[in-house]
């Protein structure tokens, strides 16, 4: 069994509210070390074997059509070790 | 007797909420999230709603507002509590109920009338129910899908406090299909479903959902 | 960074600015200088430009939209005319209500999530701005085909949007339309129309008044948002830094709106303010110059005090931006720590960027440089007023007549009933109203797929509104003059159907491009119909909205005029639903049937559209709202008869109300037979349920009102029994339910 | 500026409509590549300067008590490079 991970966030200029409401609450909370927070999500991928680069090739044209939205979201596939 | 109302920034049916009340004969009590004051009411509802957006984890940032904190104190002193729909997700993520409610099967928002049964009528909330009555109230929210480890499906069944259950379809993917559940000692009650919208013909699909407020007017006059 | 100031504007008089990327003609930049005796600065230009834009301006449609001002009838229920954000009409027991329709198009095909969900929240502030609590929306919509993959696409993601958005903002969906049809592929229209109230004096304006008194912007910081131009600008002139990535669609925070909405009725409550706008499309450029323009002096602006989510805005994109949920209020000095702390309570961010003065000038420093110095009526109301070319299409000329095989046995009419109740555009829709909450707030007394949203005002008197929202696009199609007073005539029917007595209208017209001679004319006749019917009704238009360029190349989307009108119920408790409880009831038709299939979804689901629209008996519909009020204790239930015809309209009553019926249609007596009788879709009728007991009282009042009353059946069993076609509702059900599902998931 | 990321994901034992969803929809779309599928949540958080055994301590904290539910969920805290 591997596992391929794809993370997928909102570009930089694209706004978070999500992130923002994390990054207003953590303050409040007691906790000062964030500048700012911005919130993703990430999929954990189990494949059959060894991810191929076919199979990675496929990862990302499934992330780049279906599980990332790229009008406003950018994606990175990784291979978990 | 007073019935506390808590609206959290992004709170939606807390007005709802205080109508309910009226109609049971009580006295709603309007309490912000920012203050840690109960303002001696005798019970809180927590509406429903989208508080914070349902940013994070629905419920999650509101658990940790400052009425949260005197609520959980009061509760575990056997103070009634409602939560309905959002309310419910906090009472989750303050850990005053087990489990948490997590994205519907389906991924769709889902607003319809819904047929529950009535499993447990001896919390709070619902004396003025009969064991294994039927009701049909509305329902209306994303992230209604009642979720839990298996341990704490068989503590809420073996000492019954599942206190409602969807009748039919199951229509959000719940365990068990659950709607709603109770703490161990019967005054924490969270349910999915909105009684508050199910008071009158006019403007809900039955009156079934006022006996929920009727029932702690009498649990606490009793 | 350099900036182009005034004085540098002054100094270097021949440097071109990229005014045609920005949408300017060169006749327009010269009226610009003109105004200002010099070349505009870039933010100068950034602010004409947008303001003088089409959507601004409405510089194609001006000429026709007088007719609005110069038909309008006498009305005492207008408290707030066309001009303001939206709307007001007074409902009486001192009650004022507000609403209106926006298109979001274009962002709607290019993400539709988001791009219906900031249409949205961006009609909901409008309504905010008059000072009312928005109490409920409605969302008619077109997509192409339904069984076309771009509709998969696009319809999901718009309804998840309108959802996503309205859910998390407290405000029930009462109603609203989905039709499919090819021209919409690559043009979806999504029209949201949000209604709030408020009391008469609690209505506000757009209007900066007061020497002294302090400009303040409050909600979301400012971003990047929807400046495509300003970003050229930024970087083509003296500014050498270029900016960072702007986003190409913007992403809304129903939190913070919602936030903004609780806040601002706070605010309201208190009399904090002057005068507010919301900032919508041309953003803090609209805000200034129409809050200075409608007020008594001019106004001073430091737009470094913005405050900004992305810091490498320059000057002219932060006039520009778009960002969403954003106000501008304009506040007396002593009621600022008040207004304040309200904006603390709610976690709003408020920051005072300017105040107005005794001038005549809208200026605007950025850290003490003047960038801006403008007469704000010439950016917010001297914009260019085009009179467009006209031309009849040529299409008109070469209609044809609907040719339809006749429907009479028992087996032809099941089927035909059974294949127009799984067809897209008359199928259940619940597979799209079960995403939106209804019940929030909990006045919603009718919703969908009643014949129109009818929410409570008062608790205690039980006064009511009623709002319903129509186009048929096929007849605007055949005859654009009629096709939008039948649209008009629809509504009424509805608001009428359920108890409502018509009050005022509200529109929102989508078009395809102003610059078709073909196009155009069709608009022109559009708004002059709307115009014209509005008189002959004395229905006031309270506003409106014009959506123009939907259109792939030369194609054009059909013209849909969707016409909203609003209604008042005395006391809720006496509306009438489509649903009937219980059987034996009869089932009466008002209105008589004719023979004209043209534009009807019979003939569309034949592939044919037809050669004439029907021609709108306004005098009939008239005398048939009057029955319908004065008669609607009589009524145990009621449905308006339009898409699909009584075939429709009888299926959808029996499967609302779960019990059968039995109709008798005698060919003989309908022009064009039992096929007209149940498919075609004469305007003017109604079919309504009463007791055996009512019948007779319920004729003399159709014979009063000079109505046609025809006996159609009985309620009961559980079949719908159409002549001797027997169509068991669990078989009717799974037809009518099963298509959307089917199609989307 | 250094960057903080916190992931979470449902613990094995919690069912993850939203990953069976995606798991459910990637075959339809073409894709064959996934045994199973689960979603959860990135986030990115900006913090000045560069993190500190401290700084790691207290972003524990804030993930144990407030980014993830450890009810359902569970999280890793890491440093990007
Ligand atoms: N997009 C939508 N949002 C909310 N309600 C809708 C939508 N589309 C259709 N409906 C509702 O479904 C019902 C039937 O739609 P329609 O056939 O357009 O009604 P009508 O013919 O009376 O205009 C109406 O109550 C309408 O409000
Ligand atoms: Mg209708």
């Amino acid at each position: 069994m591997g596992k391929i991970i794809v993370e997928v966030m909102l570009k930089p200029e694209i706004l978070d509210p999500q992130g923002q409401a994390v990054g207003n609450a953590l303050p409040r909370l007691g906790f000062t070390f964030a500048q700012s927070v911005r919130q993703g999500k990430r999929f954990e991928i189990e494949v059959v074997g060894e991810p191929t680069p076919a199979m990675l090739a496929d990862v990302e044209k499934a992330a780049e059509e279906f599980l990332a939205n790229t009008v406003i979201e950018t994606f990175v596939v990784k291979v978990e070790k | 007797m007073r019935v506390g109302v808590v609206t959290f920034p992004g709170t939606l049916d807390d007005r709802d909420a205080a109508r309910a009340v009226e109609y049971a004969g009580a006295e709603p009590v309007s309490l912000w999230h920012g203050s840690d004051d109960l303002k001696h009411v005798d019970a809180v509802v927590l509406p429903g709603g989208f508080s914070y957006g349902d940013y994070l984890r629905c419920g999650a940032i509101s658990a940790k507002a400052p009425i949260m904190k005197s609520i959980i104190i009061a509760a575990e002193h056997g103070f009634p509590v409602l939560g309905i729909c959002n309310g419910f997700q906090v009472l989750a993520e303050a850990h005053l109920l087990p489990g948490a409610l997590t994205r519907n099967a389906d991924m769709h928002f889902l607003c319809t009338d819904q047929t529950l049964k009535i499993e447990n009528n001896s919390t709070m909330w619902t004396t003025g129910f009969t064991a294994g009555q039927e009701i049909v109230i509305p329902m209306k929210n994303a992230e209604g899908n009642f979720n839990c480890d298996d341990a704490t499906l068989n503590e809420l069944e073996s000492e019954g406090r599942v206190i409602a259950r969807y009748v039919g379809v199951n229509p959000n993917g719940s365990r068990a299909g659950i709607a709603g559940i109770t703490n161990k000692r019967g005054n924490v009650v969270g349910l999915m479903p909105h009684p508050e919208h199910a008071i009158d013909l006019l403007t809900g699909p039955s009156k079934d959902g006022l006996t929920f407020f009727t029932s702690v007017l009498n649990a606490m006059v009793k | 960074m350099a900036l182009d100031t005034v004085t540098n504007a002054a100094a270097t008089p021949d440097f071109e600015l990229p005014f045609e990327q920005l949408g300017l003609k060169a006749d327009e930049y010269e009226k610009i200088k003109g105004i200002l005796g010099r070349r505009p600065t870039g933010s100068e230009l950034a602010m004409y430009s947008v303001m003088w834009s089409e959507h601004c301006s409405y510089k194609s449609s001006k000429v026709h939209l007088k007719q609005f001002g110069e038909k309008a009838p006498k009305s005492d229920a207008l408290l707030v005319g066309i001009g303001e954000n939206a709307g007001v009409v007074d409902i009486g027991q001192g009650y004022a209500v507000t609403f209106k329709a926006e298109s979001h198009n274009h962002p709607s095909f290019v993400e539709p999530y988001q791009g219906a969900a900031t249409g949205v929240g961006g009609i909901v502030r409008d309504i905010l701005t008059m000072g009312a609590r928005p109490i409920a929306v409605m969302d008619p919509l077109r997509f192409g085909k339904a069984d076309a993959p771009d509709t998969r696409r696009v319809l999901p993601g718009v309804v998840a949007g309108i959802g996503g958005y309205g859910n998390c903002l407290g405000l029930p969906n009462i109603g609203g339309e989905i039709v499919f049809d090819e021209t919409y592929a690559g043009n979806p229209l999504v029209n949201a129309l949000c209604v709030g109230v408020m009391r008469h004096e609690d209505i506000k304006l757009a209007q900066a008044h007061g020497a002294g008194n302090l400009v303040v912007l409050f909600g979301a910081k400012t971003g990047g948002d929807g400046i495509g131009g300003a970003s050229i600008l930024a970087s083509e002139t003296f500014n050498t830094s270029k900016p960072t990535k702007r986003p190409a669609v913007q992403v809304g925070d129903p939190f913070a709106e919602k936030v903004l909405i609780e806040c601002s009725l706070e605010i309201f409550a208190e009399d904090l303010v002057v005068g507010i706008q919301d900032l919508g499309a041309a953003g803090i450029s609209c805000a200034t110059s129409e809050l200075a323009s409608a007020g008594t002096g001019g106004m001073n602006v430091q737009l470094e005090k913005v405050p900004l989510r992305d810091p490498s805005l320059s000057p002219e994109e932060i006039l520009m931006s778009e960002s969403q949920e954003r106000m501008c209020a304009i506040i007396e000095p002593s009621k600022l720590a008040r207004f304040m702390a309200i904006c603390r309570k709610w976690d709003v961010t408020a920051t005072v960027i300017g105040e107005v003065t005794s001038g005549d000038r809208l200026n605007i420093t950025f850290n003490g440089e003047l960038i801006v110095d403008v007469p704000p009526r010439t950016v917010a109301h001297d914009g260019p007023v085009l009179t467009r070319p006209m031309a009849r299409p040529d299409y008109l000329d070469s209609l044809k007549p609907v040719v339809l095989d006749v429907v009479e046995t028992p087996d032809a009419i099941k089927a035909a009933v059974l294949k127009l109740m799984a067809s897209p555009n008359i199928a259940d829709k619940s597979w799209v109203t079960k995403q939106y909450d209804k019940y929030v707030q909990g006045n919603s007394i009718l919703a969908q797929p009643e014949d129109s949203g009818m929410i409570r005002i008062d608790e205690q008197t039980h006064l009511g509104v009623a709002i319903s929202t129509d186009a048929n696009a096929r007849w605007s199609y055949l005859d654009p003059y009629n096709g939008v007073k039948l649209a008009l005539l629809e509504s009424c029917r509805n608001i009428a159907t359920s108890g409502a007595k018509p009050l005022a209208i509200t529109n929102c017209l989508n078009f395809g491009s102003p610059e078709d001679p073909g196009v155009m004319w069709t608009f022109a006749e559009t708004v002059r119909g709307l115009a014209d019917i509005c008189l002959e009704m004395g229905l006031p238009v309270t506003g409106g909205n014009v959506s123009f360029y939907n259109q792939t190349g030369k194609v054009a989307i059909l013209p849909t005029p969707v016409v909203g009108v609003l209604g008042v119920i005395e006391d809720v408790r006496t509306r009438t639903s489509m649903a009937f409880a219980v059987p034996g009831l009869e089932l009466i038709q008002l209105g008589n049937t004719d023979d004209n299939f043209s534009g009807s979804e019979w003939a569309h689901l034949h592939g044919q559209m037809g050669d004439r629209a029907p021609t709108p008996d306004i005098d009939q519909e008239t005398r048939l709202v009057k029955l319908l009020l004065e008669g609607q204790s009589l009524f145990a239930a009621a449905h308006d008869i339009s898409n699909g015809g009584f075939a429709a309209t009888i299926s959808e009553m029996v499967l609302k109300s779960n019990i059968g019926a039995t109709i008798d249609l005698p060919a003989q007596y309908i022009p064009g037979g039992v096929t007209a009788g149940l498919f075609a879709e004469t305007p003017g009728r109604v079919v309504v349920a009463v007791k055996p007991s009512d019948v007779v009282a319920l004729n003399v009042l159709a014979e009063k009102h000079g109505v046609p009353f025809h006996k159609v059946g009985v309620t009961g069993g559980d079949a719908l029994v159409i002549n001797d076609a027997t169509i068991p509702l669990t078989e009717l059900r799974t037809a009518f339910t099963e298509t959307f599902p089917k199609l989307f998931g």
